[in-house]
């Protein structure tokens, strides 16, 4: 295996090799080795906050004709690291009555939530931190998880404030996996299997293409659950103060920022890597890095798209969004599961061709009957009462009469 | 000698049980449903243990993410009952208690009688439980399919039955 | 696709439509009707399919359609009860006839109920619609109301075709007698359609009633049927000669009747029940209360046709014994005089009715009289082969009946003259105002009474009157002859009364066409009504005959294990039908051909009392309103009510009571007051129960928990010592 | 099968200990000068008044609930997902029916207002 | 490898301290989470004896799957009555609430 080809696994052999040589039992070597990985890659994602924070700060900054953060290092980059020196020194305040334990864990098991998502994802045809045949679900259930980090923080605040908030942001997550699950199942339909490097590998037709509404829906909903515009009612930066982390002050706030930026990052990791083929693009399997590379550049596309959708749309009403979320996505999730599962049998999966147009045609059909309903809806309740209409059979229509 | 992995189920364990313990003597009931994540997660693990990852990860995801999210939020619904003043058990709560020792105990001394008692060997595999299989039997005719289906209709009838309680009637209405 | 299963798909469709309309397109008319079409445009394809399958296969009456494939329904003592579907050359050509006919009446419905009207100003569900106002350029017009509970309709016509469909797949007597109840259901229903209508409710009741009598009897055939063979399969029952041989040979115990004589009566009755036979027909007139054409149609073409259905298919069990030349079996005899007697008897009713409903409703019992009558002569081809031509035009004919009192309407509306727009004395010279109802009318109206050679009915009838006549049953003959020549009357009355000569009232004169949704279904009935006929020209018919092959003759004929003799065609027939049908026509048309308005009906002088009787369908109605109803009524009000319930039973209980309450004062006084209460009560007995019931009623606290510790308590107890002394021991 | 556990309660245990770790740190080095005022329930400036629980609306219940029953109904969708290429139609129209029951639920809901949030 | 009596002895103290939950404690929603505690405990030996003896058979996961759902389904309406019994009395607690009280 040569550098060139692998690196990562290369160097990987490569740390095996010295570890065993130290005699080490096998055992042992498997732990040692799952501890380093496991203690990169988190790193690694929390060291990515950082750029990313800079990055959207600088285009948000370029979106509102600003120029973003310019003072320290090329291009302001240094910023953030400026921030993380000032908060990391800032006081912790501890409010009156808090619960000790909940408002102190609250902040690690947010952020933890989201960095065990990195577990599962499939970096490159050869790096994947656990192939869990389960994967898909274990998303679910991490994200299950970040709601409970999210009541932690609201009761353990002793705020009345903080707890309304924290049970309207969970009243959204909860809301918002329901189609979230069952956009994920269409994928699951196609793959056969749960577990994310086999959806990756099952993509020779992105999924994109074979279940566009499918994959909006993922991405809304997966929008929803990070909270950000056009769902970011748990913060509404500009009419509250904060949410649920009122109470929270220095670097265990810093950590629900956190928890939010590398939360924004992971969904797009994912929506790359269910939807736009992972790492798949030419030459991926021969050189597993230019996989990466690839990921890379699908999760920046999504991940760009998410900071425009932020910097662009306004926010949701509270009803609004559970509308959106109860009254049409789920319903047009569910719809959309029946659909392709009956299409899809239809269609065998050998004749790609067909299935692929026949599933964007379905697609388009229910996603336009959905919106034509969702719009009549809409125009039904504006609709002001009309007088009956005359009928076309028994009466013919009225010659205008210029002198009338 | 103990393996790391009884170990592990050693600690697992009495962490799950102690959490339970703390569920059904917790004075705040906020705790004792926190308490309650926990053994859930206990739980999980040990299903984990057991050799089936669909379910592992569907206990967290539905015991986790649902059940307890709406047990806590019915805490907050009926919330007068929060700030628990006074014993959270009954007066009596050593009846109980020797009923439910007395009742450990009989288990242990019946499943003792069990020949299988010391098994330690599995049929299920590394590669954990067959999810495809599952799925196939539970819509094959000759399988599941009507468990499948009544549970689905348990599961209307439970939605039914819990929003026609749970919402006010005279706001109710439509 | 797989044959087999494309025949089980064939009811499934209108099943479904009529689930999806009840259950979630009730509010939008357009999609329920659009939804019930589409279902019956699936049926009707899949049919098509199946018919022109089962055309090309050989033998089909032995090897039929989809025996293949069969469910097990109920389970039994050793297998189960299989279900399944066949189609062979009768099913086949029901089929064909039943599919068409159902479509038509669908798209039909669409116009009749007037979609795209707009809702009316007073209707009310439950009623017929009134009619609606519109305003153009201020003036107001009276147009034509939608049926406010069109979905509904839709959705009971649908569950109806889906019966229907079932019925005639079905390889089973027990499926049969399912889809014959849904059937029986949705007849009830749709007659009882417009339920705020006194009229309608009582003439559903009646129908529903009056056909339960005749399933009473066939579900007890059904029953004799199973215990005799074991199963209900009509493979395994009628194309199995030792099982036929087996059921006539032995006797039952009722009437000195064979079993297959007794089963064939037995089940024949369901056919009267349905099929309005005599003496079970006063429904049918009645069931006209339905929304007009449509569901006359289906209680006049297309359930009725399900008796007769069920009575061909019986057929080698009815005449089993039969050798084909010589004596009738009495099943057969009483098929021959039933049919008979209805035939003549309802012809003769129809002569003198006004209602052009009526008319076409008694004209059809007659008309299934016939088809009865030729069974009960051995004539099955002839019989099977009326039964479809009659569908074809009768539904024609009713349909164009429906389009006549829509024009009518229009009329009324348009006047708001207050008159009966089902009436004939009020119609005449609609022929010019509704060109295609007219000759589209013309065309089944001719076929109904025999016109010679191009009409579809003149062969049918032609071979029943052949049949009859050359089997030797020279009064079947007679009878069915007169019939046909009243028949043939009655039609040409109807069609002068209504198309010919001047307009009888204002509506009349106002009268417009109906829309092409409900004409083209017109069209299509009238092409089959001319040429159902050609594929079953005899043989020996003179000059003809031959031109053509005779594949109905053919194709069906080949379901009979015993085949008649050869007919020896014989003129006689052939020119009584000629001239009754022509005759008839002529004389009708000659008496009627200038009615005036407000004049009487010209043959009530010359008539006179008969006609009264005639016009009252011989006092039918009032004959069992004064014994059968009147039987009942007094049966449960006087004799179980007054005279059972409080008489007897009460006065038992009554009696019981005072003697139990005579009883207790003595004993009260003489024993419980000194005895028990002095000495047991105060002391022992009750005190000691008193302080029992205090102690133990602190365990009832209402606490759950507290229950359930109790009930634990004690499994485990019971646990532990059935452990203890059971297991270990 | 315990190498994936291994991997994931590893990977688990220290995306937990990262952040903590972080704080920890972070409470050594920032300052601590607590103070009443700092301490006190921030309320737009004003005192608390009441108790912190107050009472919540039947909404989030509902919302609750019905996330609930379409989480269980993952745990029989999902093998009939990943068992959907090796079945057949009719295994489709069963699991179609069972999506439609649950439909049914939530039209119920919606129909009862529940959906609501005002 | 671990013996199944672990796994046995362990739901089965599970199973217990459920039930004394169930039994003794005051709050009814308390008394809920007592009983999620015991079917937790059953499916702990589903799993275990599907896991031990009857992996190659689907019974006891389809087990599993249905006591989540009947779980789910006791959990809403349970609680679902609890909420409507305290706005009817304001009281979750059990022992206030003996209108059986004989």
């Amino acid at each position: 295996m040569s550098f060139w080809i692998d690196p990562i696994n290369f160097v990987i052999a490569w740390l095996k090799g010295l570890l065993e040589s130290w005699g080490l039992q096998p055992g042992l070597v498997t732990f040692v080795m799952y501890l380093i990985g496991a203690f990169v890659t988190t790193l690694l994602a929390m060291l990515l906050v950082v750029f990313l924070i800079w990055l959207e700060r600088k285009l948000i900054g370029r979106v509102q004709d600003r120029l973003g953060p310019n003072r320290l290092g090329p291009w302001g980059i240094f910023q953030t690291f400026a921030d993380m020196l000032k908060i990391f020194t800032k006081e912790h305040i501890t409010p009156d009555g808090a619960d000790g334990v909940a408002y102190n864990l609250a902040p690690v098991i947010s952020v933890g939530a989201v960095l065990m998502v990195w577990a599962v994802i499939p970096f490159t045809a050869t790096v994947v931190g656990v192939d869990f045949n389960a994967g898909v679900l274990y998303l679910m259930a991490v994200g299950a998880l970040g709601e409970m980090g999210v009541i932690l923080a609201g009761w353990g605040s002793n705020n009345k404030y903080a707890m309304l908030a924290a049970f309207r942001a969970v009243a959204q997550l909860i809301s918002y996996e329901v189609p979230m699950v069952l956009a994920l199942m269409i994928p699951v339909m196609f793959t056969g299997s749960m577990s994310l490097q086999a959806l990756v590998k099952e993509q020779d037709i992105w999924f994109i293409f074979l279940a566009p509404v499918a994959a909006l829906i993922f991405f809304i909903s997966s929008i929803a659950e990070v909270g950000r515009t056009p769902f970011d009612l748990v913060e509404s930066e500009s009419e509250l103060v904060s949410g649920f982390n009122i109470e929270y002050s220095g670097l265990k706030f810093g950590m629900f920022y956190v928890a939010d930026f590398l939360h924004a990052f992971t969904i797009s990791l994912l929506f790359a890597a269910l939807y736009l083929g992972g790492w798949r693009g030419p030459g991926a399997e021969q050189y597993p890095m230019l996989g990466f590379v690839y990921f890379a550049l699908k999760t920046a596309v999504v991940y760009f798209i998410g900071i425009l959708m932020r910097a662009s749309l306004p926010r949701f009403r509270i009803d609004q969004m559970m509308d959106l979320n109860w009254k049409y996505l789920t319903p047009l999730a569910l719809v959309l599961v029946a659909a392709t599962a009956v299409a899809g049998k239809i269609v065998p999966a050998e004749m790609a061709g067909l299935r692929l147009v026949v599933m964007l045609a379905l697609n388009g059909i229910i996603f336009a009957a959905a919106d034509r309903l969702m719009t009549r809806r809409r125009s039904a309740r504006r609709q002001v009462a009309q007088a009956p209409r005359p009928v076309a059979h028994y009466v013919q229509p009225a010659p205008t009469d210029p002198g009338d | 000698m103990i393996t790391g992995l009884q170990a592990f189920f050693l600690v697992n364990a009495l962490i799950t049980l102690f959490a339970a313990v703390k569920v059904v003597s917790s004075r705040k009931l906020v705790h004792a449903a926190l308490w309650l994540v926990l053994a859930l997660m206990g739980v999980a693990a040990t299903f984990a243990m057991l050799g089936s990852r669909f379910f592992s990860v569907i206990q967290v995801f539905v015991y986790i993410g649902a059940i307890a999210t709406l047990i806590i939020v019915a805490v907050m619904l009926t919330r007068n009952s929060m700030e628990d003043v006074g014993p959270q058990v009954n007066r009596g709560w050593w009846l109980p208690l020797v009923v439910v020792v007395l009742l450990f105990v009989g288990l242990v001394v019946v499943l003792s009688g069990w020949g299988d008692f010391g098994l330690s060997t599995r049929t299920v595999g590394a590669e954990g439980e067959n999810v495809m299989e599952l799925g196939k039997a539970l819509v094959d005719p000759n399988g599941f399919v009507l468990p499948f289906e009544i549970a689905s209709a348990l599961l209307l009838g439970a939605m039914v039955a819990a929003i026609y309680l749970a919402t006010d009637r005279k706001e109710g209405k439509r | 696709m797989n044959m087999d299963l494309l025949i089980w798909l064939i009811p499934l469709p209108p099943l479904l439509a009529f689930a999806a309309i009840v259950l979630f397109t009730n509010r939008s008319k357009a999609l329920s009707h659009s939804l019930a079409i589409g279902a019956a445009g699936l049926s009707w394809l899949a049919s098509m399919v199946v018919f022109f399958t089962a055309v090309g296969r050989e033998e089909l009456a032995k090897h039929p359609l989809g025996v293949d494939l069969k469910v097990n329904w109920l389970p039994l003592g050793d297998g189960a009860f299989k279900i399944g579907v066949q189609v062979d050359p009768l099913s086949a050509v029901i089929l064909f006839f039943v599919a068409w006919t159902v479509l038509m009446i669908f798209v039909y419905s669409v116009g009749y109920h007037n979609f795209g009207q707009p809702a009316g100003d007073h209707d009310k569900p439950g009623l017929p619609p009134h009619g609606a106002t519109v305003k153009v350029k201020g003036h107001g017009h009276q147009v034509p109301s939608v049926e406010p509970m069109y979905s509904r309709f839709f959705a009971m016509i649908s569950l109806f075709a889906f019966g229907m469909f079932l019925l005639v797949v079905t390889d089973n007597l027990l499926t049969l007698y399912m889809a014959w109840e849904i059937m029986g259901l949705c007849s009830y229903l749709l007659i009882g359609f417009w339920y705020a209508k006194p009229s309608a409710r009582d003439a559903a009741v009646k129908a529903f009633l009056t056909t339960r009598v005749g399933d009473m009897f066939m579900l007890l055939g059904m029953a004799a049927l199973y215990k005799m063979t074991g199963t209900l399969n009509y493979q395994e029952i009628l194309a199995n000669p030792t099982v036929l041989e087996m059921l006539a040979s032995q006797a039952a115990p009722v009437l000195g009747l064979s079993w297959a004589g007794l089963i064939g009566i037995l089940i024949f009755m369901g056919t009267v029940g349905k099929s309005a036979q005599f003496p079970l027909h006063v429904w049918l007139p009645d069931a006209m209360e339905g929304p007009t054409p449509v569901s006359a149609m289906i209680h006049a073409a297309t359930m009725v046709s399900a008796g007769v259905y069920l009575s061909i298919r019986f057929f080698p069990l009815i005449s089993a014994g039969w050798d084909g030349g010589g004596a009738l079996t009495p099943a057969m005899m009483t098929l021959a005089v039933v049919g008979a007697v209805t035939a003549l008897f309802a012809a003769t009713i129809a002569v003198a009715q006004n209602d052009i409903k009526r008319v076409l409703a008694y004209s059809t019992i007659s008309q299934l009289g016939y088809m009865i009558a030729a069974l009960g002569v051995g004539a099955y081809v002839a019989a099977a082969f009326h039964l479809v031509t009659h569908a074809f035009f009768k539904a024609l004919l009713f349909l164009g009946s429906g389009s006549v009192i829509h024009g009518m309407e229009h009329g009324v509306l348009h006047t708001h003259q207050h008159i009966d727009p089902q009436d004939m004395q009020h119609m005449g010279g609609l022929r010019k105002k509704m060109p295609v109802t007219f000759w589209t009318f013309l065309a089944g109206g001719l076929a109904l009474s025999g016109f010679p050679l191009v009409t579809a009915g003149f062969w049918s009838k032609d071979e029943i009157l052949s049949g009859a006549f050359n089997g030797g049953h020279v009064w079947v003959f007679v009878i069915l002859a007169l019939a046909a020549l009243l028949t043939a009357f009655y039609t040409a009355r109807q069609i002068t009364l209504t198309f010919l000569g001047q307009a009888r009232s204002e509506a009349a004169e106002h009268a417009s066409e109906s829309r092409a949704v409900m004409t083209a279904p017109l069209v299509v009935l009238a092409f089959f009504a001319i040429t159902a006929g050609w594929v079953g020209i005899p043989k020996a018919f003179p000059g003809l005959g031959g031109l053509v092959p005779n594949w109905f003759e053919e194709f069906v004929g080949e379901m009979l294990l015993v085949h008649g003799e050869a007919a020896h065609h014989s003129l006689v027939p052939l020119i009584t039908s000629l001239v009754v049908a022509l005759g008839g026509l002529a004389l009708g048309w000659w008496v009627y051909r200038d009615v005036r308005a407000g004049q009487k009906d010209p043959l009530q002088k010359p008539l006179g009392p008969v006609y009264t009787l005639l016009q009252n369908k011989y006092y039918f109605d009032e004959l069992y309103g004064a014994t059968v109803v009147r039987f009942s009524r007094w049966v449960s009000e006087v004799f179980t009510d007054r005279w059972l319930d409080r008489g007897v039973i009460d006065g038992i209980l009554h009696g019981i009571a005072a003697a139990g309450l005579w009883l207790g004062g003595v004993l009260r006084n003489g024993f419980d007051l000194p005895v028990i209460n002095r000495f047991l009560g105060d002391t022992v007995v009750a005190g000691g129960t008193r302080k029992l019931g205090a102690e133990t009623s602190k365990i009832q606290t209402g606490r759950l928990q507290q229950y359930m510790l109790m009930g634990l308590a004690v499994v485990l107890a019971a646990s532990a010592i059935i452990y203890f002394f059971f297991v270990m021991a | 099968m315990l190498d994936d556990w291994l991997y994931l309660g590893i990977f688990t245990v220290i995306s937990l200990f990262l952040p903590a770790a972080a704080i920890t740190i972070a409470a050594l080095l920032s300052p601590k000068k607590p103070d009443p005022l700092k301490t006190s329930i921030y309320e737009c400036g004003m005192e608390t008044v009441g108790e912190t629980w107050i009472q919540f609306k039947p909404q989030y219940y509902v919302y609750a609930l019905v996330y609930l029953v379409f989480d269980v109904e993952t745990i029989f969708l999902y093998p009939w997902a990943v068992a959907y290429n090796q079945v057949g139609l009719f295994a489709v129209v069963e699991a179609l029916l069972f999506i439609a029951i649950l439909l049914g639920g939530l039209l119920y809901a919606w129909r009862k207002g529940a959906l609501e949030w005002a | 490898m671990i013996p199944i009596s672990w796994f046995l002895i362990f739901s089965a103290a599970l199973f217990c301290i459920g039930l004394f939950g169930v039994l003794a404690r005051k709050n009814t929603i308390g008394m809920l989470m007592g009983v999620e505690l015991m079917l937790n405990a059953v499916n702990i030996n589903l799993l275990a004896f599907w896991a031990y003896r009857y992996a190659g058979q689907m019974n006891g996961l389809v087990f599993v799957a249905i006591v989540f759902a009947a779980a789910a389904a006791e959990a809403a309406v349970g609680l679902a009555l609890i909420i409507s019994v305290y706005r009817r009395r304001t009281t979750v607690m059990a022992d206030e609430l003996n209108l059986m009280k004989g």
